[in-house]
């Protein structure tokens, strides 16, 4: 297995962000995370990546005990993420953005890989720009996927790359993501809040609701499942 | 101008042109000398404060271990000035490991516990007589030696010691925040989580930087130590170190290479020659102010400050 | 034994008190504004030599001189408060920073004014003895200020927790942005904290030139206690500022009483580092300082 | 602010005679000398008596004068060797004031290296004598303190004896000579070092009461450890016969500050206040004294005096000896054999004075009395009698 939560629980005081969440993944799978604002999925993300611990729970990835792993080592070990508000690493150019990423995570600069990622992304006109001030949105995410990239992930996972962005634009990334998958041979997660993208990218889904995981399946199967149109629709509302 | 041609003239200025000018002077030697004795603490604190990110309170604490360590070896373990000094600084670092519990607070609270930690290292200092002599301290200290025929322990031999440290200190703070290592030091000003997770262990690199940090300013409390030929604890974990290196760094620019340096060179010998005369007591008022409206005016500092009005020059040059 | 223990408790918690009222001023800016003010110390200084000139030139008792200290003392945290507003990036370091050099011109203004000398009040009635129970003794001043310490820590408590004034202050401290949407003007429940802090400042100078020995550079010295505490107590605590003053009164004088007074300084200290290091949120406190 | 208006007029008058045309006839001699940071106030104190010397040395001395050139050493040990350095540059013959051991330390090796004479009043450490230096000097030492303080214990025969001190430099050493010294005499001492930072006294004096219980109490600090001292006493009234010090207490400032406190308490003193002075050469130092700086001298304006007198006599034999370049004001100096304003003077090899003991002092009603030694006495000391 790529990736395998089991009984996974976050809690915050007396807040549960996330309760009891157990699915798996295998390397190269492609997998969506959904449920309405509020549900955990950054959470989740958070947990896999280090940046919180959690409450209750193991967590395993390519077979080795993630909890104890510090979020450095996460990294080396090729889990990468973004996320939802992109984060550039400010006075660095873009390029050294990647290189950051490169030399840590992998312990040496590949500077054939980032052009290669810098091309795939459609950097490289940008590559020795100021990375904070001088990228569109687009082009922000597009740098949060290339850092990640950069660190040589067995497992990406993205956090809401898509959402912002007009169908063009959408179209395109979408496409560039398939290109990078299937370049770099890489499982995916992802956290989307449109429906139609989900179904386009992703052959199985898992919906979260109050920090449970309420279904798990195909798109059209989840889709259709009362208890998530419940929950989204009772998530709108509130 | 590029860089290198800058570094050229800088070096042949310090190395040629001042000895040359002013070296018969020993009174000025003395002030210059005093000046960059500031001016390595400066940038030493700029290293970490810039590239660390943290602001310290207590470098007074390395200084004073530096200078220790480097008069007990000569004094009592016999060894010869320089391999002192080197190991002084290695026993700053070492003392900086025991300040690294610290690096997991946040800001204020790191600024503050190392002068908690500056505190413990004095009253140790003074508590531990057999080793350090207590507060009595140490006397006679060896001076700087005759090397190849050149007398470091002279005045002016004192200066290149202190100038050359000072380059070094300088030189090792340009190559890291070139480096990768800089790189993602800079990077995690910002999102110290974003950086994490692309691999980079923060608090390795926080570390790195307190005990090079750390290393620097050791060295230059142990040239103190053999410059002035004496040590007391009172003296080596003096606040006045930690506060005339903070205000140097602040005015000169403490982004900036040069900064610290051009820093402790303006203020320590602007508040000698200009304002003691005037206010012969309490003229470190001087020192507040400047501190004061260098934060808050122009945070970039005096060296950032000049950069700008050449570049702006250049521009209208251009124009 | 027993009769040194008691008396050492008994001091301990005495200049505890005493602590409290010169850490409280810096404790409440702290949990109100996220600004360590560096030159805490030096405003309680301002406020005891302002309180020596009134007793030398105008024959005024310490206690009677706290109306013209007072005014002298918060328009000087007031001007030290438009500084840092004057700060536009990363408040919590620059403030640091700024406040630090104002320390440094406030020393060095006592010392051109007031000279290196010590002073202390000279009105005898202050030192003299009380005894309690035959064997716990103390000065008068001592009991004064100590009252007054415990009583002023339960008034900020009571402000800051019961009255309109304290909760606008808490929520601007929790998130400013929302506060300013609830209608409360950050700026100024900041200035109050800020005069709050130097009216406190006043009373902890009148209390050291009355219970202690003043001199110019003592300044720099009280903050570092003030901060101290300010962590033991840990961020926001009112009452946590009293305990934990008194936890480091109580540690120096049984220091002084079962080891050595030479020790008592570093036992401060360590205690500090003990609490910084081990406990993320201090004795009695909230929020977080590890990031 | 007279004090600092004066403090500007030295060094305006140093920097105006460092750029003055050296005169032949005159003889220059540095005072590096703290008039500004933590020692400012005892500095300036010491700068007066220096003065005062040169003022009396010019109007009687004929053939030469001196100059005195004042630099500030700002209380801290690498400026004081930069303004030795400076002084040098100036051209001076040899060096007077200094203070602390910790500044005069590096301040006399700069000296050593330029080759002239040192000589100060300002550090008492026995450190400073033992570095085995050629030009270095001083009237007194911390063994004078610490014998007139023992002098006094065992004139009233006291047997036991708590020593309350700073762990600085100075009080720390004099502390360590009273436990030897005491002990050696069969006296019981008991020890308690307090941090510089200590504020209140009541553990360590309640300590002393239930434990020790001594026949005196002997603090070696400074102003303010004394006052938090005499408080803490005062408030838990130990069951002594005596409380004594060394300096800065039997002097007229504690006596006017702290009338309260300072009854019946002695501490070194080398004046009686009011003065009495009763040499001829007492006298006449007194009246100038009084003359340029309107006040009555203090005990560190004598010393500052004493030290300087010592200096330009020594300076004048060597320049009619022509011995000046070839180290002669150092070996004059070890010929000095006198009786001076502070009793005995004269140098052994290692440049102290050997014959140096204080005098006591004690507050007696808003009064300094010299009650010890007795050939120097002013009053009579009261015996048992305490501040409360």
């Amino acid at each position: 297995m790529l990736l395998d939560l089991d009984g996974i629980t976050v809690a915050f005081g007396g807040l549960i962000a996330v309760g009891d969440v157990t699915f798996a993944m295998a390397e190269g799978d492609v997998l969506g995370l959904v449920g309405p604002n509020g549900a955990g999925k950054t959470t989740l993300f958070n947990a896999v990546s280090g940046l919180v611990r959690p409450t209750r729970g193991q967590a395993r990835f390519l077979g080795r005990d993630l909890v104890a792993m510090p979020i450095h080592a996460r990294a080396r070990a090729g889990i990468g993420r973004t996320f939802q508000v992109p984060q550039p690493m400010h006075e660095l150019t873009v390029r050294e953005n990647l290189m950051v990423a490169s030399r840590f995570a992998t312990g040496r600069i590949d500077r054939e890989r980032i052009a290669e990622i810098l091309d795939l992304l459609k950097l490289g006109h940008k590559a020795d720009a100021d990375a904070a001030t001088s990228l569109a949105l687009t082009e922000q995410k597009a740098l949060e996927v290339g850092k990640a990239l950069a660190t040589n992930p067995k497992l990406l996972m993205l956090d809401e790359v898509l959402a912002g962005l007009e169908t063009a634009g959408k179209r395109a990334f979408m496409h560039t993501l398939a290109e990078v998958r299937q370049r770099y041979g890489l499982g995916l997660l992802i956290i989307e809040h449109d429906i139609e993208t989900i179904t386009r990218l992703c052959p199985r889904v898992v919906v979260l609701n109050f920090g449970r995981l309420i279904a798990e399946g195909s798109p059209d199967h989840v889709f259709n499942d009362p208890e998530v149109i419940r929950s989204y629709t009772g998530g709108e509302a509130a | 101008m590029n860089n290198s041609v800058k570094i050229a003239v800088f070096l042949a200025l310090s190395y040629v042109a001042v000895p040359l000018a002013l070296g018969s002077n020993t009174y000025v030697i003395g002030l210059i000398v005093a000046a960059l004795t500031i001016a390595g603490i400066a940038v030493a604190w700029a290293l970490l404060g810039n590239l660390g990110g943290m602001v310290s309170f207590g470098h007074a604490a390395f200084f004073g271990v530096g200078a220790y360590v480097s008069a007990l070896l000569t004094l009592r373990g016999g060894w010869p000035v320089f391999p002192a000094m080197l190991m002084a600084g290695v026993g700053a670092a070492i003392a900086s490991v025991a300040t690294m519990p610290a690096l997991r607070l946040r800001g204020p609270y790191f600024a503050l516990a190392i002068l908690a930690y500056a505190e413990i290292f004095r009253i140790l200092a003074t508590e531990l007589k057999p080793v350090t002599g207590g507060a009595a301290g140490l006397l006679s200290i060896p001076r700087l030696p005759n090397v190849l025929g050149l007398d470091f322990g002279s005045k002016l031999g004192g200066y290149f010691v202190i100038l050359t440290i000072v380059v070094a200190a300088m030189a090792a703070y340009h190559l890291i925040r070139r480096s990768a290592y800089g790189l993602a030091l800079k990077a995690m000003h910002d999102s110290e989580d974003a950086t994490r997770v692309v691999g980079v262990n923060s608090i390795v690199l926080k570390a790195w930087m307190l005990m090079v940090s750390a290393f620097i300013t050791g060295m230059v409390g142990a040239f103190n130590a053999h410059y002035i030929n004496f040590l007391e604890p009172d003296y080596a974990f003096a606040g006045q170190w930690t506060m005339l290196a903070i205000v140097s760094a602040i005015f000169g620019g403490y982004r900036t290479v040069s900064g610290p340096l051009a820093g402790a060179l303006v203020v320590y010998l602007v508040d000698q020659l200009a304002f003691k005369p005037i206010l012969p007591q309490g003229h470190q008022i001087v020192l507040g102010v400047l501190l004061g409206a260098m934060i808050l005016f122009n945070p970039g500092g005096m060296m950032s400050m000049l950069t700008a009005k050449f570049l702006r020059k250049e521009a209208s040059h251009a124009a | 034994m027993i009769d040194l223990v008691a008396q050492s408790l008994f001091s301990g918690v005495l200049s505890g008190a005493y602590y409290a009222l010169i850490a409280l001023g810096l404790a409440l800016v702290f949990g109100t504004m996220r600004v360590i003010n560096l030159a805490h110390g030096e405003l309680v200084l301002l406020g005891a030599y302002i309180s020596y000139t009134a007793e030398e030139k105008l024959g005024l008792d310490p206690l009677a001189s706290l109306p013209l200290a007072l005014t002298l003392v918060v328009a000087t945290a007031m001007a030290v408060y438009y500084l840092i507003s004057l700060i536009k990036t990363d408040r919590e370091l620059n403030s640091l920073i700024l406040t630090f050099g104002i320390g440094v011109i406030l020393t060095n203004a006592v010392l051109m004014i007031w000279s290196a000398d010590i002073h202390s009040t000279t009105t005898p009635w202050y030192h003299d003895a009380t005894i309690l129970f035959d064997t716990l003794f103390a000065m008068q001043a001592e009991l004064v200020f100590a009252a007054l310490g415990i009583v002023l820590v339960g008034a900020v408590w009571w402000w800051l927790e019961k009255s309109w004034y304290g909760r606008a202050l808490r929520a601007v401290a929790s998130n400013r942005d929302a506060a300013k949407l609830m209608g409360v003007n950050p700026q100024l429940t900041e200035v109050l904290s800020f005069a709050v802090s130097g009216l406190l400042a006043t009373v902890a100078g009148v209390a050291i030139y009355t219970a202690k020995v003043i001199q110019p550079s003592l300044g720099h010295h009280l903050t570092v206690k003030a901060f101290i505490i300010t962590v033991l107590a840990g961020m926001g605590s009112v009452p946590g500022v009293l305990l934990g003053a008194v936890l480091l009164g109580v540690v120096e004088s049984l220091t002084v009483t079962l080891a050595s007074s030479a020790l008592q300084e570093l036992a401060g200290m360590v205690l500090f580092l003990v609490v910084l290091l081990l406990m993320p949120s201090g004795l009695f406190g909230r929020a977080k300082r590890r990031g | 602010m007279s004090k600092s208006t004066l403090c500007v007029s030295a060094v305006a008058l140093s920097l105006m005679l460092g750029l003055a045309p050296a005169d032949a006839a005159e003889l220059k001699i540095g005072a590096e000398i703290p008039l500004s940071g933590n020692l400012a106030r005892v500095g300036s104190a010491m700068n007066e008596g220096i003065q005062v010397a040169a003022e009396m040395f010019n109007k009687k001395n004929g053939k030469h004068t001196v100059k005195v050139l004042v630099v500030d050493d700002e209380s801290s040990p690498a400026k004081a060797v930069g303004a030795v350095e400076k002084l040098a540059a100036d051209g001076v013959i040899a060096y007077t004031g200094g203070y602390g051991s910790n500044i005069i330390g590096p301040a006399s090796e700069a000296a050593e290296k330029l080759g002239k004479v040192y000589i100060t009043s300002g550090g008492v450490a026995s450190e400073l004598t033992k570095r085995g230096l050629k030009t270095f000097f001083r009237i007194n030492s911390s063994e004078g303190y610490a014998r007139a303080l023992m002098g006094m214990f065992s004139e009233v025969g006291i047997k036991s004896v708590a020593v309350v001190y700073s762990t600085k430099e100075a009080t720390e050493e004099v502390a360590k000579m009273l436990q030897t010294g005491l002990g050696a005499k069969g006296v019981k001492v008991t020890m308690h070092a307090f941090d510089p930072a200590t504020n209140d006294f009541k553990p360590i004096v309640h300590k002393i009461k239930l434990q020790d219980r001594p026949e005196a109490i002997a603090m070696i600090g400074y102003e303010n450890d004394y006052v938090g001292i005499l408080r803490a006493a005062k408030v838990l009234k130990p069951d002594i016969k005596t409380i004594a010090g060394v300096w800065s207490l039997a002097t007229s400032k504690m006596a006017a500050e702290f009338p309260d406190l300072m009854e019946n308490v002695s501490g070194t003193s080398t004046l009686s206040y009011p003065a009495v002075f009763t040499t001829p050469e007492a006298k006449e130092f007194a009246e100038t004294y009084q003359k340029m700086f309107n006040k009555a001298p203090d005990y560190l304006g004598i010393f500052g005096y004493v030290q300087s007198k010592l200096l330009f006599d020594a300076v004048a034999r060597a320049a009619d000896a022509g011995t000046i370049d070839k180290g002669g004001v150092a070996s004059e100096l070890r010929k000095t054999k006198t009786e001076s304003v502070i009793g005995k003077v004269s140098f052994d090899e290692a440049g102290d004075n050997p014959e140096f003991t204080h005098r006591m002092g004690q507050h007696q009603a808003g009064k300094v009395e010299l009650v010890w030694p007795l050939e120097a006495a002013t009053g009579k000391m009261k015996y048992p009698a305490l501040p409360w």
